[in-house]
């Protein structure tokens, strides 16, 4: 079992989401993050004076899944965000040890 | 000395008039604050700086230009009586004349201008609700400018002016067709040229797009209530007891049944009381009423009000259909109950006929036409030259962000 | 000709007057928008939809009702003088006469209306701040229309109306008793109808749940006070440029000694400067003064607003000490200070004295046990058919999503 | 009888007037609404709680003491005509000729105290502003007290209560030096003494610090501008249509103007349309008119504002640059262009010329002189006494959890 | 060392923090998160059109402790959350390998 | 390849980033919490009653890194936070399986 982590634009959600779905996948968690990377925040400035200039807006997915569908998570992701242009975002596996949940006190692969 | 008496008797009415027409003038201009929070709550935050940019900036612009040209155009003098087009000279100024009764009984020269001063820019801040989230700010403010400056007070001054649909016999007493609808039409052409927000419309879904607080919604449509006791009660022009009070009850009776109509039609129709349609309501009814404030009773001014907010919700949801894209009911509000209140005038209270129907709907046709040429005529040309809409990146970002370069909350979490 | 002349002078004064009142109106009429504001500022984001909702409705649903029975109902004409009930029948109207100061003096028939109407309202939206947060909205929006539509007027005309109050000489100036404690006690009873929000009194301890947004508060509170001047200066009920600025001196002296009444209070008892009590220490002064605002020198204003500031904090403690759960303090500030207020009448100023002070009481005590009964009735008749209180999952998830199905802020992250 | 018209036809002129005032005293309370949401937009959420507390407690400190001694400070009577102090006893009282237009054709006793404190309080909310975001809470309630009840009305008296300044001939119509500089003087000392937010300038670059709410900032400004309606037409002192509408004119286009040159200043200098520059662009236009608002036309009154739009675009980029930190720009509005507005009349409109220029320049100066060197000590003395400033945490972690243990918007995630 | 990450309704927050302090477990670091899963978000309208369907108001619980706490940390969230209704949310666990205090640089089980 | 989960000051972000970014990494992931631990927030008071005691305004730094530069990370944000005051915060290291560019579909350590 192991966690994904996509940093991805937040116009990009809905129609990932919706995929996922689609594709079975039972459920994810969204963060709204900021993001410092090779792509650069708009310069903003306020009374004259320039700020805030690497920070990005992103959301972070987080989706759980049994080992043999990572694969195709992974597909789908890179499919609904690849725009070729930087800032498509990042995606990290994390290895998960127990999942469990709460309602039915089950755990393993099978809940996620 | 009872010669020195008469005069100071009367010129202690004057006074008064003149009094009541400059608070009228600051109601009137307390709804620019209204239109702007209105708009900034009915639409998303990252808009938020450019919405409230334009917003305060259109006074600005409204009472210079009406001060250089707007004013001279609307009210030419008696030498235009019936005409269709008339113009005065560049530049306000006045004599000794136009500070006493002699210029009008009910107010001065400068005070008769600040109020229709106020006015005029209310129309170019109908436009603005609905284009939003979209427009670039320098092609709004050129369109503002020139529509505040020509287009509005032409019209103006064919009712108000004394032009050829006051000949005609047509009623719009505070301006349901010649504030209202005159910027109603010039916002159903920008919405035809811009074409919808990303988003609003995919694969046949008609996505909702909320705005972003519900309280400054809230606060503006209170404020903009308040300034239509101005905007009403002054198109008296005169602190005349019976016509203002009466003007003030219809005017709030028509409101508050507006409020009830698009409540219960809300509730009924799309199951929740939604309060942006309530908000609506309250506005319809006040746009409703405002042809014939002074024509209905009590019981003709709740029935015109409760209608408006019927209608109201029906077309928000109709302009839906069809996919043009309005955040905030502008159209709705202003054009089409704007249309009704006008005709109104043919059904309900002391002018209603067939007769009086009938000039009104010329009326609401003469003033459409002409605006919907003009606003096309310039929506088309200023989409040549600077270009109308902003980048699809700009509009995903926000045009807080692309157009000012900086955040409206920007201590705040943003969801999406 | 000198009749004419005489005839105009009094014509003119009452112009003067009539626009005087006109104005107060639409300043009574912007307190509500004021209580709209408080009361979202001071409870959570996740009912603001619904509070909103339920403020912006009751305006109109106050000016309507009012103007089919409730004007009727409050000032029936001399014929009901000394008398506990009357009704002059259904709708609003007038002849010529009621259109000049053959009607009165101060004003005319459709100003009185709808200077009545707005005050009317504000009754109904002091509950609404009290009962906020768990109530279901169709319930409170009957029990609006019904208390404002009769239980208002009933106690309106004991006094106003020329009722037994007025011969007993009960004095209220411009509604401490008659408009805040009738608003206070029906809150009160909704109160203990509705219990206590889910998690305010957990395990025998206080939990606070902090209002979502102070500059709304501020906002409304500024408003309020604003509004002030139209509530108690249109109570002289004509220009009279004597009364009507002594009333705006003392008003506003309450309200600033009633600010800095609490915040001290605050300061020393709860060792914080709370803003949310300074606000209520505002509003306490100006309850506090409403009863008596024409009556009292500057350093009577001063002082009575001053108790009234260090009534309210301790006031809102006390209620929550014994599990009265009222989320913007409208107890304390309409109910417990608008007694104190009318009881202020018997102990300083111009009618002080020991008989004044016993028929001030009187007056309290008959309209307390008549509006606890009334509403008492109401609200019990209303919890067995309509129900009263929410789900506890909509009152979890917030009355924004349960009632309305939509957001008050949805474009930024929630806290918890 | 004749006798009778002639006393009624003057009463209803007196009763017009003071109606006038008593309406410009509302406009200029509700500027202090404005001043609290234009400052709480314009700084950091962090800090919210503890501007709407001082904003909020100002009017309630400033009224209160200017019934105890500003007023009798400031207008002392005939007896000390030409001087540079006066003082006439403590507390406020009339008689019953003070009711009446033998005290004042313009308005009663109790209307000119109430006019004029709401006034006073203003020049301490200007000072609030500058200091923003790292005064200590209590330190600052002093200051105010201490300068609305005694420095304020001295320099008051030096010109609007018959003083020297009157006496040379210095013009100042509505304050923009008696007021707005006053209070700026006072606002550049607190700044120097305090010295800037902690990281404002660190490593020798300027760090923006933005505002928190954009919304709050405009409402705040189009509140000022409603205000500012009595604020310079109150200042006529009684309803005389013929001046009161033009100052209301000259007002409104200065505003506008200064709306225009502030925004293009701004799109042509810093390359973005910065609206917090156009909100201070209006507030210029507002506070340089205000000197002259009566001696212009509308031409002259479009330059002051215009030019009053550039400097303060200007002036607000320099005192960032000599690292002077005013959060909210007043020192630019209220003090830099309050000069200018006070030397305009020098320049422009009816009494232009040199010599009245040096007259207003001396005035200027003496001001200046007596406010820096007053609010200096006082602040030098609350230094080293109360101390000025908070804690290094407590300014990092924010004024609202340090000084009240509460936050402004505890639903809302914050950004860092 | 592992990390507990469990996603759970925000108004259990405060009794499951409480339980967690009185049984030694010394921090917690909470996050805003919606969740999209089994689980459905009211149903929104907006001026007459529904949008928001799938997504619900949940916080994040991370919870760095030492192997042999990680039974008794589970049962307390299991204990404190578990209502049977869906949406009492899941707890993954996910290795960590070094945890450090950044005032005493210390690092190792012993500082969770 | 590991992801260093930091949680630290709001006010040290600006600083840490800077410092991260001179040293030569890439980008980092910020997102607000509320942290729960030793150092105890202000005592919040509404209306007379406490409230909101224990809970602190922190962000969490994520940033994946490849293993020989997990030291010299660790050390910047230990240099950049360490004040010696209780609630500098807490370093977590967890490991990463895999990290993909979306944009570029690429993968492994070369792209964090
Ligand atoms: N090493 C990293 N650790 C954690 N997050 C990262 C890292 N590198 C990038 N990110 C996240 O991924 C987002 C996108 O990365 P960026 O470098 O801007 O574009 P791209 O993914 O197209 O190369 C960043 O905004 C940041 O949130
Ligand atoms: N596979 C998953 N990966 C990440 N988060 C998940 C996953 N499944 C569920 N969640 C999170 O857990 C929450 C609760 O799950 P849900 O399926 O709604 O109810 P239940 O836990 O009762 O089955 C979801 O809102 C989502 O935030
Ligand atoms: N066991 C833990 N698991 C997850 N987060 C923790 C843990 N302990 C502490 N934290 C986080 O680290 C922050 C700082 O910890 P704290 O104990 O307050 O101070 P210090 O790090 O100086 O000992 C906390 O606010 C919390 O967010």
């Amino acid at each position: 079992m192991k966690k994904i982590e996509a940093i991805i634009r937040p116009s990009k959600l809905d129609d990932l989401y919706t995929e996922l779905r689609t594709s079975g996948f039972s459920g994810i968690t969204v963060t709204e993050v900021r993001g410092y990377g090779t792509q650069k925040g708009h310069k903003e400035k306020y009374r004259g004076t320039e700020h805030n200039l690497d920070f990005v807006h992103k959301v972070k997915v987080e989706l759980v899944c049994p080992d043999n569908k990572i694969e195709e998570a992974i597909r789908i992701i890179i499919e609904k965000n690849k725009t070729g242009k930087v800032g498509d975002g990042k995606i990290f596996v994390v290895p998960v040890e127990t999942a469990i949940r709460i309602r039915t006190e089950e755990s393993g692969e099978s809940i996620v | 000395m009872s010669h020195d008496v008469v005069n100071s008797v009367s010129n202690n009415l004057f006074t008064i008039n003149n009094l009541w027409m400059m608070i009228a003038t600051a109601l009137v201009f307390i709804m620019h604050l209204g239109f702007a929070t209105l708009e900034v709550g009915l639409t998303q935050s990252k808009n938020t700086v450019n919405i409230l940019f334009k917003n305060s900036v259109i006074p600005a612009i409204g009472i210079i230009t009406y001060s250089i040209i707007g004013f001279d155009l609307m009210y030419p003098g008696s030498d235009f009586a019936g005409k269709i087009f008339g113009f005065s000279g560049f530049g306000i100024g006045t004599n000794a004349m136009g500070l006493t009764a002699k210029y009008n009984q009910g107010y001065t020269y400068w005070t008769d201008f600040l109020f229709q001063g106020m006015f005029a820019a209310t129309a170019a801040t109908i436009v603005s609700g609905a284009v939003a989230e979209r427009i670039k700010l320098s092609t709004f403010l050129v369109f503002s400018a020139i529509f505040v400056a020509i287009a509005y007070p032409i019209t103006g001054m064919w009712k108000w002016g004394g032009g050829f649909l006051d000949t005609m016999g047509f009623y719009d007493f505070a301006g349901s067709t010649l504030v209202h609808s005159v910027g109603g039409w010039a916002a159903l052409m920008g919405v035809i040229f811009l074409g919808p927000r990303l988003g609003k419309y995919k694969k046949n879904r008609i996505n909702a797009i909320p705005g972003h607080s519900m309280p400054l919604a809230v606060i503006g449509v209170f404020l903009l209530w308040l300034g239509w006791f101005g905007f009403n009660g002054g198109s008296v022009l005169s602190a005349d007891p019976a016509e203002v009070s009466l003007v003030l009850v219809t005017t709030s009776l028509a409101a508050s049944a507006g409020a009830i109509g698009a409540m219960l039609t809300s509730w009924v129709i799309l199951k929740t009381p939604d309060i942006t349609m309530l908000l609506n309501g309250i506005l319809a009814g006040l746009v409703g009423i405002t042809a014939g404030a002074d024509l209905m009773n009590p019981v003709e001014a709740i029935m015109i009000g409760f209608i408006s907010g019927i209608i109201v919700v029906g077309s928000v949801l109709f302009f839906d259909k069809i996919k043009l894209d309005d955040p905030v009911g502008a159209l709705s509000v202003h054009l089409v109950v704007g249309i009704f209140g006008t005709l109104a005038v043919g059904i309900f209270g002391e002018k209603a006929g067939i007769n009086q129907l009938w000039i009104q709907f010329k009326g609401v046709l003469a003033v459409g036409v002409f605006i919907s040429i003009f606003s096309s005529a310039l929506w088309f040309i200023l989409k040549k030259s600077m270009g109308l809409r902003v980048t699809e990146e700009e509009e995903l970002d926000g045009l807080d962000i692309g157009e000012h370069g900086m955040e409206a909350y920007p201590d705040f979490e943003k969801a999406v």
